[in-house]
């Protein structure tokens, strides 16, 4: 499962195609829009995709964790449009017989996604100020 | 030759389009597509020089030579996850 | 929420549980039966705790792990009883505004609760016969 | 002195029993309800060996000093998760 969403992210559904009778571990990574960064709160985020490079790159990414690390499947789902506070942008899952390797794995994908694949958000405050976020974490 | 350039995002806002037909010398590299952006839109420069550009959607680096249709992306710092 | 239940777990409510409008990383971790080890098929398992202890153990393991770690918040559900192949034995979710301390803190928190807390599971083959674990892993 | 000792897993299986009432002498510490338990169940000396014990539900060494009604937990080597 790798998708790009305009609507609720199904975390269940990211968890269940990442579990089967032989990966015992599964883990389930939520990303979400915060509400206060400091003093500044955020009354939501608008992300945007180049759609056919960013479906590759994760594509990419799963196949990668799988021939990195010990695991047998990956789910990515990344939300675009607009998010409101305290909802999911971005679910990732691994599945595998070990745990160690589904934690280094999920560390890994988020980590690499922030990096590589083309997505970006724009950041608007309760202040009525608004904009593109393009600094790496 | 003709390349179709994708903007995204700052890239996107700052040009006001989401698409451009760029005519170029043929072999022309994204090294010489930059500098054309920069000279025809000059409140793009510093954007350029923090972004990365990609060819049929893959990173390339500013070497690359182009080619008549090719589908360039203008791709500032990512911020997903 | 720190439990010892008998039945399926809930792990949206587990992960429901550390999400908040402060934390933007939340982090499920799954661990359930699986049905082959090597050659060797597994029926079942069969749990059984020290429930006092269990509970006491897991609640000091959250307060550890938020003390030693960037985390707002643990939640650890554990089943005992019978759990069939496939069916999930422990959930344990970390919410955080760091996803680096989320993954390390989940880490922890499966290999700790492995080592101290009082609980042990039976091994039930397909061929029959049954054992004790107790080895730690 | 009377402990009440709790049994778990194999350690309940081997000694047929999940609760057992045991006569120690004051001041009796883990180490001699160890070797008591040993000499009188023999089949249970190498899971003993294996094993940690907990008093009023926290692990303890060999040299802890029990009292009338502690309660005593024989926690086998742990496989929970």
């Amino acid at each position: 499962m790798i998708e790009i969403v305009e609507s609720a992210i199904d975390t269940a559904a990211v968890l269940a195609d990442v579990q089967s009778e032989t990966s015992g571990a599964a883990l389930l990574f939520v990303g979400s829009t915060r509400r206060f960064t400091g003093e500044l709160e955020t009354e939501r985020l608008d992300y945007e995709c180049y759609n056919e490079m960013a479906i590759k790159k994760m594509k990419e990414l799963a196949e990668r964790a799988k021939s990195e690390f010990e695991i047998e499947s990956v789910a990515i789902v990344h939300r675009i449009g607009t998010v409101e506070t305290g909802e999911a942008s971005i679910a990732i899952g691994v599945g595998s017989p070990h745990r160690k390797a589904a934690f280094e794995a999920g560390n890994w994908l988020i980590d690499t996604l922030k990096k590589e694949v083309p997505i970006w958000k724009r950041e608007n405050w309760t202040s009525g100020q608004s904009e593109w976020v393009h600094q790496s974490q | 030759m003709i390349v179709k350039l994708l903007l995204f995002a700052a890239a996107k806002e700052i040009a006001g389009a989401e698409q451009m037909e760029v005519s170029l010398d043929d072999e022309a590299t994204i090294g010489d597509l930059k500098q054309f952006l920069a000279d025809k839109h000059p409140s793009l420069k510093d954007l350029i020089d923090k972004s990365t550009f990609a060819v049929d959607q893959e990173y390339v680096r500013d070497e690359k030579v182009l080619y008549h249709e090719a589908e360039v992306g203008f791709i500032p710092p990512v911020s997903g996850g």
